[in-house]
């Protein structure tokens, strides 16, 4: 299941929603807001999706990770509106019999998520000035070196 | 010339000054579309690096479009 | 931190443990009691350590995945005693910058966690016998193939 | 002849009876206690597949016993 979600993700009742007695391996990921970014100091975020097709799109990211990875159970919610410094823009979350798929699969889907979904991000630095960030470079730079979150 | 419905996201709607409005244009794909309103987002973005949809369906930049039709102009996405 | 518990492991205080204003990434990898292994009705779970060892090199595991990885935040708590269905077993969070260094160090934290702790762990089927799993083959697969959970 | 305390857990105390005895041993290694053991403790895995520690510090089968050690006998282990 794909959602977006204007409150506060609740992390724990995510995770209560995946248990699974088949399950033997479980791999959550969470984007947090930091406090830096590229050297500036972020004091918030602001996330804007288009959501109908933010969800459809997501549905298909998570209908390919249980294609190319059978028998998961698999959860991503994103985050809209502020978010302040510490709180979960994004939750992914797999369960599938051995801890291979599931992080595999959890990865396949962040990384996913991250560069097809149409969400955008603004940063609010100190001082008061923000910007959209362009995430296609971060994106495309995170898959292969680990840059972005 | 074709009766479009534009609609700008993010940083193109900052740009535009407005979230969606119908305009005339004598436009036969998305691309098209795309570049008759860069005055309006302002986008001197790789396309790329940019995505559309054509009436609520993610499209190509080559995708035909037709009277009546509603076009969605993304700017870089940047989820998580 | 690395510790052993015989109570249930609350995995919502675990996370609080890890907020970090510097961390945009975070990865949690929790290994759950499942109802089937290798073909056999698994009805609960019992975990033996040796816990002096086990902390100590636990520890050691964890200090060699902030070596890998710099700035990491990086926690693993393992249960001991009898565990029922679905019950979290062992619990690895780990707080990054960016996501490719969480999943990376969640990764090998766990895998080193499996294969090298003084921690034994019987299966009770249904039917009422037990046994002792040894781990030492699915481990070794587990790290090429995911074998293992 | 040295004493050495000789520690079982899992299996390997289950096999044996006790988690801990003190035993007369003619050993010079680690090895050699876990063989001189073997109706101990039971086991017929391969030597790889177990572990061992000395006075409660993980060590190699070929590490040094001496007379009042403790040698811990882990069967193969598993976390997880």
């Amino acid at each position: 299941m794909f959602a977006i979600s204007e409150d506060s993700i609740d992390t724990s009742e995510c995770r209560r929603m995946m248990s699974d007695h088949a399950a033997g391996g479980f791999c959550v990921f969470e984007g947090w807001v930091r406090n830096v970014n590229e050297g500036r100091t972020v004091d918030r975020l602001e996330y804007e999706a288009y959501e109908p097709l933010a969800v459809k799109e997501g549905e298909k990211v998570l209908a390919e990770a249980r294609q190319r990875f059978p028998h998961l159970k698999a959860t991503c919610v994103h985050r809209t509106g502020l978010l302040d410094l510490g709180d979960c823009a994004v939750w992914v979350g797999v369960a599938a019999p051995h801890r291979d798929e599931a992080f595999r699969a959890c990865r396949y889907i962040i990384d996913e998520i991250k560069i097809r979904l149409p969400i955008w991000k603004k940063e609010h630095y100190t001082g008061g000035d923000s910007d959209w960030v362009n995430c296609e470079r971060c994106a495309t730079v995170g898959r292969h070196t680990g840059a972005g979150n | 010339m074709k009766s479009i419905t534009v609609r700008y996201f993010a940083l193109f709607r900052e740009n535009a000054g407005v979230s969606e409005e119908s305009l005339q244009l004598d436009v036969e794909t998305a691309l098209d579309v795309f570049e008759q309103t860069r005055d309006r987002h302002g986008s001197n973005e790789p396309l790329g690096h940019c995505k559309v949809a054509v009436n609520d369906e993610m499209a190509d930049w080559s995708t035909k479009v037709a009277d009546g039709d509603s076009v969605l102009l993304f700017p870089p996405v940047a989820g998580g």
